[in-house]
């Protein structure tokens, strides 16, 4: 794609007469967010893409394999997010936020806000060397908090984080650059070590970077902010987030992904043992409009049969249970890969909602219930993997309040209207796409993502004028006949 | 003599956990021609890119080899980033040492590395004999044809006219609207779908972009993307102007005279949107439930019928046998679904929540009545539909019982449910006076030749196969034809929609570029040694060959040919070959692999 | 006593019995109940037939051996007949009369009946009847 | 035509007359059958465990027995038939196994000493009846019509399940026997449970559960309109008949109901003298119905 190619298209036309932007921006640079962008940037528009971490991808790059097919995620991801990275009419603002909105469809005026990496990305060649100095080691989000237990020489347990003050997301990351928490840093912290500082060949670390701020004229605005996890310290039922063993489930992504924190071999935290009992809990804090949330987060079934599964193709002697009310595996060959989990993996789905999680020894008491025999059951797992409600991503509230949107009473995005336009907000010019406007999986947000972008470039053609141009008979010799 | 840069990717410890890379990098240097080898933990990542731009201007190199994944994965990555180092993107190979090696020698770590080797060793044989190549171009119609005039068909019809470019609309019935047209409401807000939809197809018919055919089918295409050649033909029952009010238009029109051929229309488009939409699984087949024997064991779409104020009933709940209000209902779920032994293995997705959804009407115009669900899981995960169903049974009072119905018959008038309560552990029978069937969702009769003609895979059932099931779920796997809707898999409205303007994004993507770009890697007849003897034109699966019009040889559509390399297969002088795969490179492949 | 499941329970020297018998994978059922909705002797039966598989999923091979429903399956086919999964049903319940008989000698005792009901009965009954419920 | 013949214990014992009536009403359609010089029981229920060798010895040496009278007497084709639908099961599915089984039809024929692999044709005497004869030429030999007697076809489990390997009909909705009484004179009802099990075996161990199986096949026929129930099995006919008898102490208001075996009807209607049917077998006695239709005389 050329600029001479975009400009001699005949859906473009008549856009230099206007002061009305073509450009895009796209808030969250996960799976939908990058289609919509690629979609669009294809088209031959400009996209403006923000997103919050340091590198694109969103949850689907945490996640180890997908299903129904066990693709690597991060393997088919790359090609996207490498295409992000680099194209020339896609413009990445990671590690930033929108500050500021004000405008009408065809001329948004977006102010962003972007964090200090403390790290100079115009240096920095990701050689990799200030992490590898860095001495502290630190649970991060990335890998859901996780602290794994490793057995040292001298035979004690220790508790390691998983990554570094100074990190990037992943070794494929998009962009691949450093950033620091200052949260840990012995630096920020304690005002010693620069260690990173030292190391570093282009001398990019800059503990005095401040942030920055950056406009950007845009027509359209779509939102894929996506979603997060439901806070275990809500669940103290399940433990409140304070059993070691106790991991929501994107944490058993980072474990069972061949980049996380275990480099894929199966451990547990608390000791760094191969778990043989596995107990997977759906419906932590979905479905329960009394005390959490009342809708189902449509996902974690799927998800939790995968993991299962995967769990099993690396523990052969282990046995996973999945505790359920219903099993809704309602996609194309979702159903198929449920009963491979239980045939194949052997994987024991118990219908019954756990109503108690607690420790006792080195093992984890899981109290539930089988409702097809009647049967109180319990299981003595060696890890316990919750499947936390699905929430929208922080600070969507606060972001509608920004744009004048609705958000429902859980914070998730309101379409403008369900069922025929689940894509469009009440403001012209403002779109949905993805897991923003409620739980979805990647192939719903990857269409949607796809959607969305459909839905730009006919608003850029019509705002543009180049649209509406009628069609002639004679080219299809579908003559006027077949019109009223 | 080449210079050739070898780069050999760890993929994290996907190759290098098993695949001994130094000694692979020590080896490989020894290759002639083989100027620089380097390994890195992730080649695909942006500084692996680098380093490989980075190398081809610093050594000099004129052909690179990534040792790394399937060429299907990323050999588009590594392609453009040598391209962007200035280097012709065709003298990019990769080296497939983690499908064919490091996945499945895991156990022989030796024998894994020696097999990495040897692959690299043939490709930088066959890159020693690699040309510069050129893509081709080639010219771009830019109309869209969209199948299936239901809510997928006409929003991605709408998408695409509003983005400034033609579309014809074809549809097989003799009016718009598809399913949805048939369903009495929505799910959630119970909200008629007869508004919005009508909406819909108003503003289908008076966009001055899209044409539209009903009462018609698509019965040929040939071509590739951008340049369709598509043949529908019209019915000659309907030869009347098209009327979204088919009903009323349809009542005071003389009966045109009968012509028995059907009006043939013959046009080119660039791009094709499938969205033909579902059928239910014939209740016949379903011979435990007395399908299609029993007046009052009707499906799923027949009870949308009798809910539609449009309807046959006027939207009156009436019992087929005996025209009375039926007070107790019985829904049974998953029949012919999930049932990978007798019917289809697949989970239909849609049942669960508009059985809710008709139950709660159901309620809502017989408050007395009593309806009961046989389910085995309910499926309620959507926005706001979880809600949904707890409120049918909350404020409806529907009785969900989870287990599957084994057998309905019909027995003085009632109809009756033999099921099981798997939660009490007790066998159930119910009396009814109406049972509905949530028969399986099935692709629409015809999927499967329309796939044949479109050189469209579909799946064992008829369902349209997406690209990729997780990254390309709007497009086909034949270039420049998408998908929207249950076509691809049973959908709600919602997904539809979305779908949809999916579909509708790609085709404009397509649109937005001037030409059509094809890949140059594919056959070409070498005129001096063709002896003419027309084998390869029957062997050819794309239509891409042909007789030369006057001299005797055969010749290539570069349009169409996708690089199959069947000709040269079948080729007795081996005149047909493949643009950097040619017979001396395939022989040197396997003289450094011997 | 809530019922502990784990890992060796579920997959115990009974479980795996069953199995060999039968010739069934028990995982394959994915507990839609159908079995149990059509079976014909349903409403006699202790447990379900559907809860005849779901015990033995949990390893429970105890709570099957007394159950009165292993004896009281006629073998009828209903089950299979229109089982989604193709889960052989009846030769589940074969399966575990073996195994309870193997350890408990025959469940039936011909000398207690009356030899003018024995003379009544169809041959095939008697002879069936032996063969399903003594050793 | 000829087609070798296994009566079976059951048709030799306690359902002579229902044997007697089949032989006779086959033969006068032109049906021969040839019993079996030698035979043995067949086992009486079809083995589910895997190991089934032994269990599969007794059935296959019926089939060798057919396999070779059909060879000695020189018939069309190795067929073998049979009315009781236990036998057909279990000889129909041993003879399916040992077709699809190399490896254990080796074992077997090793224990029995013979070469077997599958080479007779199994059929139950009503398909034969239906497909090699044809209900229209049954139907022309009728000499006295059924006088539209109304009966409610019950055919069990064993002609139906497992469809793959038995069946020859419909498995929900089968119509073999509906048709033959319509051939007959008679008038068949649609009846919802004509293919519910009656209890079976069950008979000799828990014969109150099977009166309640019963019930429920026989009242479902009585709303239906039967006046009459009609089965090819013989041990379903004892348990819905037999079963009677204790019926009207459990159900209020439940009315007996005749059980015929299909072939007594046949014979009747072929004119053929019925005198040796059984009838005196019965506990619900059929002849007073027959009486009253002028069907019978004695």
């Amino acid at each position: 794609m050329t600029e001479e190619m975009l400009h001699s298209d005949p859906a473009h036309k008549g856009e230099e007469a206007t002061h009305l932007s073509n450009r895009v921006l796209i808030v969250g640079a996960g799976i939908a967010g990058i289609q919509a962008a690629l979609d669009i940037a294809n088209s031959g528009h400009e996209v403006v893409l923000v997103d919050r971490l340091p590198s694109v991808g969103g949850h689907m790059h945490q996640l180890s394999e997908t299903f129904p097919t066990l693709d690597c995620s991060q393997c088919i991801m790359t090609p996207r997010t490498v295409e992000v990275g680099r194209h020339r009419n896609i413009k990445l603002y990671v590690y930033s936020e929108v500050e500021q909105v004000q405008g009408e469809a065809g001329s948004f005026h977006v102010r962003i806000r972007r964090k200090p990496a403390y790290v100079r990305w115009d240096l920095c060649t990701a050689c990799g060397a200030c992490t590898e100095a860095c001495p502290q080691q630190i649970p991060v989000q990335f890998d859901r908090q996780l602290e794994i237990a490793r057995t040292t020489k001298s035979g004690q347990v220790r508790t390691y984080g998983t990554g570094k003050a100074i990190y990037t997301l992943s070794p494929q990351a998009v962009p691949k650059k450093p950033v620091i928490d200052t949260g840990y840093c012995t630096w920020f912290q304690k005002g010693k070590c620069r260690l990173c500082e030292k190391v570093c060949p282009v001398k990019a670390i800059d503990y005095e970077q401040q942030p920055s701020w950056y406009e950007e004229q845009v027509g359209a605005i779509i939102l894929a902010t996506g979603y997060e996890l439901y806070p275990l310290s809500k669940l103290g039922e399940y433990g409140a987030g304070d059993v070691p063993d106790v991991i929501d489930a994107l944490a058993m992504e980072r474990l069972l992904s061949a980049s996380g924190p275990t480099a894929g071999l199966m451990r547990r935290p608390s000791d760094g043992k191969v778990p043989k009992e596995v107990v997977w809990i759906q419906c932590a804090g979905s479905r329960d409009p009394e005390l959490h949330m009342p809708y189902c987060s449509k996902i974690c079934c799927m998800y939790s049969a995968k993991q299962a599964m995967l769990y099993k193709h690396k523990v052969h002697d282990g046995q996973a249970f999945v505790f359920y009310i219903d099993i809704r595996s309602a996609g194309k060959r979702y159903e198929e890969f449920v009963q491979r989990a239980m045939e194949e993996d052997k994987v024991l789905f118990v219908r019954g909602k756990v109503s108690k999680v607690f420790r006792e020894g080195d093992k984890v008491l899981v109290w539930g219930v089988d409702t097809l025999t009647g049967l109180p059951v319990e299981v003595s797992a060696d890890l316990v993997v919750l499947s936390p409600a699905m929430i929208p991503s922080e600070g969507t509230r606060q972001m509608a309040e920004m744009l004048r949107l609705e958000v429902d009473e859980f914070g998730w995005w309101t379409e403008c209207e369900g069922n025929l336009a689940p894509l469009e907000t009440r403001r012209r010019g403002i779109f949905l796409a993805g897991a923003g406007t409620g739980p979805k999986d990647i192939p719903e947000a990857v269409s949607q993502g796809s959607g969305a972008a459909g839905k730009v470039l006919s608003l850029f053609a019509r705002l543009t004028g180049a649209a509406g141009a009628p069609v002639r008979p004679e080219d299809t010799g579908i003559g006027s006949s077949t019109r009223p | 003599m080449k210079r050739i840069g070898v780069f050999v990717c760890h993929c994290g410890t996907n190759i290098a956990g098993t695949i001994d890379v130094p000694r692979v990098i020590e080896e490989i240097a020894k290759f002639p021609e083989v100027v620089y080898a380097v390994d890195y933990k992730y080649m695909c990542s942006d500084p692996g890119q680098q380093l490989i731009r980075d190398h081809i201007a610093a050594d000099g190199l004129d052909a690179v080899i990534v040792a790394a994944c399937s060429p299907a994965m990323h050999e588009t990555t590594f392609r453009r980033a040598a391209e962007s180092a200035g280097l012709n993107p065709y003298q990019a190979e990769i080296a497939n040492i983690r499908e064919q090696s490091s996945w499945v020698h895991q156990q022989e770590q030796e024998a894994a590395t020696n097999k990495a080797i040897e692959t690299i060793r043939t490709i930088v044989a066959k890159a020693h004999y690699n040309e510069s190549l050129i893509p081709f171009h080639l010219p771009l119609v830019k109309r869209g044809l969209v199948i299936g005039g239901g809510i997928a068909g006409l929003q991605a019809a709408l998408d695409i006219a509003q983005a400034g470019y033609p579309v014809v609309l074809v549809e097989k019935a003799d009016q718009l609207g598809g399913r949805m047209a048939e369903l009495s409401g929505l799910y959630l807000n119970l909200d008629s779908s007869a508004d919005p939809l009508g909406k819909k197809i108003e503003a289908v018919k008076s966009h001055p972009n899209i044409q539209v055919l009903t009462g018609s089918e698509v019965v040929g295409v040939g071509g590739y993307v951008g340049n369709f050649s598509v043949q529908v033909d019209k019915s000659p029952a309907d030869e009347g102007p098209v009327s979204g009010e088919a009903q009323s238009s349809a009542v005071k029109r003389s009966p045109p005279a009968p012509s028995f051929s059907p009006q043939r229309f013959t046009f080119d488009v660039g791009a094709i949107v499938i969205a033909t939409g579902y059928d239910l699984y014939d209740k016949r087949k379903l011979g435990e439930y007395g399908g299609g024997r029993y007046p009052d064991v009707i499906d799923g779409l027949q009870f949308e019928a009798m809910l539609r104020p449009d309807g046959p009933t006027g939207g009156r709940i009436v019992r087929p046998s005996d025209g009375r209000v039926p007070k107790e209902i019985v829904w049974v779920q998953c029949a012919g679904s999930r049932d990978p032994e007798l019917h289809m293995p697949h989970c239909s997705k849609v049942c669960c929540m508009y059985v809710a959804k008709q139950a709660t009407l159901f309620k809502q115009r017989v408050p007395d009545g009593q309806a009961t669900v046989f389910y085995i899981d309910i499926r309620s995960q959507g926005k706001g539909y979880e809600e949904f169903v707890q409120r049918a049974m909350e404020e409806y009072d529907v009785l969900y019982v989870r287990g599957k119905a084994s057998k309905v018959f019909q027995e003085n008038g009632r109809a009756t449910v033999w099921g099981v309560d798997t939660l009490t552990g007790l066998p159930i029978e119910v009396e009814a006076d109406l049972v509905v069937l949530a028969t399986a969702t099935v692709p629409r009769a015809g999927a499967m030749e329309l796939g044949q003609r479109l050189h469209v895979s579909v799946d064992e059932h008829g369902f349209f196969s997406e690209a990729h099931p997780k990254l390309r779920p709007v497009e086909s796997l034949t270039a420049g034809v998408f998908l929207a809707g249950a076509a691809q898999f049973p959908k709600d409205i919602p997904e539809t929609v979305a779908q949809a303007s999916g579909a509708a994004a790609k085709v404009l993507g397509l649109f937005s570029q001037r030409q059509m770009v094809q890949e140059p890697t594919i056959a070409f007849v070498d005129a001096e040694i063709c002896s003419g003897c027309g084998l390869c034109i029957p062997s050819c699966p794309y239509d891409a060959r042909s007789m030369h019009e006057w001299r005797h040889i055969a010749t290539v559509n570069t349009a169409l040919c996708q690089g199959c390399g069947a000709c040269t297969m079948i080729c007795p002088n081996k005149a047909c070959k493949l643009r950097n795969l040619a017979p001396i490179q395939v022989l040197s492949m396997m003289e450094a692999y011997l | 006593m809530r019922v502990r499941l784990t890992a060796e329970s579920v997959h115990s020297e009974l479980v795996r019995r069953i199995e060999e018998y039968s010739g069934q994978d028990l995982m394959a059922c994915y507990q839609c109940g159908k079995c149990a909705a059509g079976c014909p002797v349903a409403f006699a039966m202790d447990m379900l037939p559907s809860q005849v598989i779901r015990y033995a999923q949990l390893g429970l091979v105890d709570r099957l051996i007394e159950s009165k429903t292993i004896w009281l399956c006629a073998a009828c086919q209903t089950c299979y007949t229109r089982c989604p999964k193709g889960v052989d049903l009846s030769r589940i319940m074969e399966a575990l009369r073996e195994i309870v008989m193997f350890e408990q000698g025959s469940h039936i005792n011909y000398d207690s009946i009356p030899p003018e009901e024995l003379a009544e009965w169809p041959q095939q009954a008697f002879i069936g009847g032996f063969r399903k419920y003594a050793l | 035509m000829k087609v070798s013949y296994f009566p079976g214990c059951t048709l030799n014992t306690t359902g002579k007359g229902y044997d007697n009536a089949v032989r006779a009403s086959a033969a006068a359609v032109g049906l021969d059958l040839v019993e079996l010089p030698e035979w043995n029981c067949c086992g009486a229920t079809y083995p589910l465990i895997v190991d089934n060798m032994l269990e599969l010895a007794a059935p296959t040496h019926i089939l060798v027995s057919a396999h070779e009278q059909a060879l000695d007497e020189g018939h069309e084709a190795p067929l073998l038939t049979t009315a009781c639908t236990t036998c057909y099961n279990v000889l129909r599915r041993t003879n399916h196994f040992i077709r699809n089984h190399p490896e254990e039809r080796e074992r077997v024929n090793a224990f029995i000493e013979k070469e077997y692999a599958g080479e007779v044709e199994v059929k139950d005497i009503l398909h034969v009846l239906r497909d090699d004869i044809g209900f229209e030429l049954i139907h022309e030999k009728v000499q006295s019509p059924l006088k539209d007697l109304k009966v409610a076809a019950y055919y069990g489990c064993m002609v139906l399940r497992p469809p793959a390997e038995v069946a020859y009909d419909d498995p929900d909705n089968p119509r073999s026997l509906d048709d033959l009484m319509a051939a007959l004179g008679a008038v068949p009802v649609d009846h919802p449970h004509k293919n519910e099990c009656c209890g079976a075996y069950l008979a000799v161990k828990a014969p109150d559960v099977t009166r309640e199986m019963a019930f429920t096949i026989l009242k479902s026929a009585r709303s239906s309109g039967a006046e009459a129930v009609v089965t090819n099995c013989p041990l379903c006919q004892f348990n819905l008949d037999r079963r009677q008898r204790e019926m009207t102490q459990f159900h209020a208001g439940f009315a007996p109901i005749p059980v015929y075996y299909f072939s007594q009807l046949m014979g009747l209607a072929l004119g053929l003298d019925a005198g040796a049917y059984g009838w005196e077998r019965h506990y619900v006695d059929a002849r007073p119905q027959l009486r009253a239709l002028g069907l019978w005389n004695g």
